[in-house]
């Protein structure tokens, strides 16, 4: 019996407790302990997801009993390209932020990495689990943890941001509990794969659309889509650096996908696109979604809000994909959820280390940062423009899908919505260029005409490197990626 | 079960709901609200969910309103609606 | 905002309604929600784990992963308190009590040692003379309350209750006397290293039986692998395994009820509260 | 009228959970105080909890703790019909969710600490006005 799957969420689980008793004695221990456990996570997630490539989905049946009655985790392709990204970034991360914890919530150090663990322990949950239910606590452990973490940032303003998105949160995740109570008390189970059998002989039925609505609602409310994102962009922006790089690519990607496997798994591709008629609001939703999170990032003054919008908008790219109806959409909602989560992760990475150096990501005191950080600034150039979509990096593929499958819908609004908000990034990240570029440096260039090079440490630059390789790695062989994992999981 | 009981508790609830999101004044809601899950717990005690009544009347009773006094001891009881 | 409100608030409501309409009567015997999972449970629970609480057996056995994150959320809400509130400057104002006078000095300077004496007590700010009716009181129940709160985790198979109910009554009884003497009092015999060490502890002890299972060749959390370990009747086995699980998780939310106490009453300083 | 009165018996429970979820929901998003919003995030969570209890009831049934089965060796001659005991499924599920419920509660009461040690009001417009003076001062 292979325990891998059962692994990749406890070693983090365990690695907690054990890094939080740690502290006691030595206050480092706990920073290494943290690490030493999210190795061996994604070390786990590498083989389940070669197991699960060669001999298909996986299950694990927790203490021993039969799916329906017990809990099982159900790991497929999907989740298993899922849950290597997480436990990827979760780790490289842990390696750039050490410094900027230091920085930042110094006396703090060891809870910050417990809290850490577990907010990664919840994603991963969240990701492998095949239980209705338990998807909904790991989802809690997963927001409290980040509520948490989010409130020690900016002294003044993050816990207001956090304590706004305790309220929008509980309702997403009440909505969520609400939905699975009417799927429950219409089906009478709480297994995905039992739901799903159970709902096809009963898809007339009212309590199942509404089961249906209200689940989407909440997993809406959780990713930020438009008109519910006002908690987002605060709450990502004062979060403090080593949490906002993780927090940032990653929960609103799990969320996604969540979404995806409640379409795909729980209530099937034939239910939603052909019984119900909601496909085309929803995707005229994911273009103003789009539309509104690309320009409302025009008007922002600071780097980090400005990317939080982005994220905003890139939501949009992913909701209006998995909702076109087609298998070229779902391809490249599916896609980009892996790419959208190696680009953003970089960007936060580069200004991770912007912060690091200069304290500020103000539009006024990023001038002279080429001079001054060319490392940092290539990578962080390589991740912008990869979100714009210039071919060789990995979000021109993802965008290429989701171009595509509008086209073969007919929702030409939404291809029109892709290119725009292309553009205006492409206009956003180029002013950003500008004033790092062209501007000469007010503060530290006086004093050194010289320009010294005032660069982040190496750990920092180090998992920059990785990670641009990888948004590259990713765009050269996103064929493959697309025929190994997501064709074979859609079929 | 007989469900005029039921129907009174409920009402109870609702009433007990409604003051506690409307008074004035924050220890006043932090009664009203232990007054509120004390009334829920019974409910789910006479629905026969006892686990459920229990862990109720210990947390949402009890723990809670402990929570919700000590938060207020340390703000202030104002409020403007 | 109000306007606003009361739109999405009857938007949701509505929705609801409608959901509502194909729902199965209340208390209906046969639908689906009565007969798929639930009639599996009540048939075959006493027979495989030997436990008649059915809510118990199903809590820490047959979803006793749900269970172990449900105490990681709980440890999760002690640390975020710990994170978000605890203080560790010194206060600047101190108050003490010349006991025999009643006289009371204000130090305004944190730097400043009052001579060690029994004569003087550090108190509150806001004191007030103790009462005694309620200290006696107090001083009487809190053993009865722990010994009722260790009876319901221990008997948490066979009538309502469990750890997390037990925890939280042992943690209460803990407030009781924070409530009953002082801050100080309670701070004094519970350390925070204590509280925290528990707060892990018990959530490990819920892991570390699951991962035993693992390392004895079964799955995460299969009780029933532990059998050659315990020189038990090994029908018996599923049950003791609950009942770790549920020490485990009474140990964890005992003491985070008190490390949420804490924090929030004295702002995270652990000097005076309520 | 003659249709909805058999219903609404029925079905009450589910109804009135309906309400309590909408006085809730309604105290989060339009009270202005922080405490009121919390206290309105517990009855909303309550209402959700409740509904699942309601779920979990069965007429004629009693409750999920088999009777004669005290340490288990006197269970094996009865037998048990799944129609005398109420569904023990969504009790369990309801007892995770006051448990994740009064976490977040404690979370979101050491934030409000946290706030009023800053701002020193829990009036949502009042910290509004309070941190937009604070970005113009800079």
């Amino acid at each position: 019996m292979n325990n891998m799957p059962a692994i990749l969420v406890l070693a983090p689980l365990l690695g907690a407790f054990f890094a939080c008793l740690a502290a006691w004695i030595q206050k480092q221990l706990s920073y290494y302990i943290a690490l030493a456990a999210m190795a061996v996570s994604c070390f786990a997630a590498v083989s389940v997801l070669t197991d699960v490539i060669t001999s298909g989905t996986m299950q694990y049946r927790m203490a021993g009993w039969a799916p329906p009655m017990g809990i099982e985790l159900r790991i497929d392709l999907l989740n298993a390209m899922v849950l290597v990204l997480i436990s990827a970034i979760a780790f490289v991360n842990l390696v750039a932020s050490v410094k900027n914890v230091e920085q930042e919530i110094s006396d703090r150090a060891p809870s910050f990495y417990v809290m850490y663990l577990l907010f990664v322990v919840g994603l991963l949950g969240v990701t492998a689990t095949g239980d209705l239910f338990n998807l909904y606590v790991l989802i809690e452990i997963t927001s409290l943890t980040s509520y948490t973490l989010i409130a020690l940032g900016d002294k003044d303003r993050a816990p207001l941001a956090a304590l706004n998105y305790i309220f929008i949160g509980v309702i997403g995740a009440s909505f969520y509990l609400l939905g699975v109570g009417y799927l429950y008390i219409t089906t009478g189970s709480l297994n995905m794969a039992d739901v799903a059998v159970i709902l096809k002989g009963i898809q007339g039925s009212s309590a199942v659309l509404t089961a249906f609505i209200l689940c989407i609602l909440g997993v809406w409310i959780k990713m930020a889509l438009f008109p519910l994102h006002v908690w987002l962009p605060n709450a990502y922006a004062f979060a403090p650096v080593g949490f906002a790089r993780v927090v940032a690519p990653l929960m609103t990607k799990v969320m996604v996908y969540v979404m995806v496997r409640l379409m795909v798994t729980v209530f099937g591709l034939e239910y939603i696109f052909e019984t119900l008629n909601l496909a085309d609001a929803v995707v005229w939703l994911a273009v103003t979604a789009i539309l509104a999170g690309a320009f409302t990032a025009l008007f922002q003054k600071d780097l980090k809000k400005m990317l939080a919008y982005i994220i905003v908008c890139e939501i949009g790219y992913m909701v209006g994909g998995a909702w076109l109806g087609n298998s070229l959409g779902m391809t490249g909602a599916i896609l980009h959820i892996l790419n959208d989560g190696l680009m953003t992760f970089a960007l936060f990475l580069a200004v991770g280390n912007i912060i690091y150096m200069r304290r500020q990501t103000a539009f006024s005191d990023l001038s002279g940062l080429f001079a001054a950080m060319p490392w940092t600034m290539a990578g962080f150039v390589l991740a912008g423009l990869s979100i714009i979509g210039v071919p060789p990096t990995c979000g021109f593929f993802s965008k290429w899908y989701l171009v595509l499958g509008a086209f073969e819908a007919g929702a030409y609004h939404f291809a029109a919505a892709l290119i725009i908000s292309s553009l205006v990034c492409a206009v956003l990240f180029f002013k950003v260029f500008e004033i790092c570029f062209f501007e000469a440096d007010s503060g530290a260039g006086d004093h050194n005409p010289a320009k010294v090079i005032t660069e982040a440490p190496v750990s920092m630059l180090a998992s920059l490197g990785l990670v641009s390789v990888a948004i590259i790695a990713a765009g050269i062989y996103a064929g493959t990626i697309v025929d190994t994992i997501i064709l074979p999981f859609l079929q | 079960m007989l469900w005029p009981i039921d129907l009174i508790v409920l009402t109870f609830v609702i009433f007990c709901a409604i003051a506690a999101i409307t008074v004035r004044d924050l220890l006043g809601t932090a009664i009203l609200f232990s007054a509120y899950s004390f009334l829920m717990c019974l409910l789910w005690a006479v629905m026969g969910a006892v686990d459920v009544a229990f862990t109720e009347a210990s947390v949402g009773a009890g723990v809670s309103t402990v929570f919700l006094v000590a938060a207020v001891f340390r703000t202030s009881r104002r409020t403007k609606d | 905002m109000k306007f606003f409100g009361f739109v999405i608030v009857c938007l949701t409501g509505g929705l609801l309604l409608y959901g509502t309409m194909d729902l199965p009567d209340w208390g209906d015997p046969g639908s689906p929600a009565s007969t798929h999972l639930s009639d599996y449970y009540i048939e075959h629970i006493v027979e495989e784990t030997q436990v008649p609480n059915l809510v118990t057996a199903v809590l820490a056995d047959y979803r006793g992963y749900d269970t172990m994150f449900e105490t990681a959320v709980v440890f999760c809400a002690g640390l975020a308190c710990f994170l978000l509130l605890r203080d560790f400057r010194p206060k600047k104002d101190r108050y003490f009590r010349h006991v025999p006078t009643g006289v009371m000095l204000h130090f305004k300077n944190p730097q400043t040692r009052l001579i060690a004496g029994n004569e003087f007590e550090h108190m509150d700010k806001d004191w007030v003379p103790s009462d005694m009716i309620i200290k006696t009181v107090c001083r009487i129940l809190i053993p009865f309350i722990q010994i009722y709160a260790l009876y319901v985790v221990a008997h948490g198979d066979f009538s309502p209750g469990g750890g997390f109910q037990g925890g939280v009554i042992f943690g209460s009884s803990l407030i009781l006397m924070a409530i009953s003497y002082n801050l100080k009092t309670l701070v004094k015999r519970v350390t925070e290293k204590f509280l925290s060490v528990f707060a892990a502890l018990g959530v490990l002890i819920y892991v570390g039986l699951g991962v035993a299972a693992m390392l004895m060749g079964g799955h995460f959390l299969d009780y029933g692998m532990l059998a050659p370990l315990l020189p038990s009747d090994p029908g018996h086995i599923r049950a003791l395994g609950m009942l770790g699980v549920e020490i485990g998780v009474g140990i964890a939310v005992m003491a985070v009820m008190v490390i949420i106490y804490i924090n929030i009453v004295s702002e995270g300083r652990h000097d005076e509260g309520l | 009228m003659s249709d909805i009165l058999p219903l609404i018996v029925a079905k009450y429970n589910f109804w009135l959970y309906i309400i309590l979820m909408m006085i809730g929901l309604y105290a989060m998003i339009a009270k202005n105080n922080l405490m009121k919003k919390l206290v309105g995030m517990n009855i909303f969570q309550t209402a959700i909890i409740l509904f699942y209890v309601s779920i979990g009831y069965k007429h004629g049934a009693t409750i999920p703790i088999i009777q004669g089965g005290h340490g288990g060796h006197s269970a094996h001659d009865a037998v048990i019909h799944a129609a005398d005991y109420i569904n023990p499924l969504p009790h369990v599920l309801m007892l995770t969710a006051i448990v994740v419920s009064v976490a977040t509660f404690g979370v979101a009461m050491a934030l409000c600490v946290r706030i009023y040690q800053r701002y020193q009001t829990l009036e949502e417009d009042e910290l509004r006005m309070r941190v937009s003076e604070r970005i113009t001062h800079e």
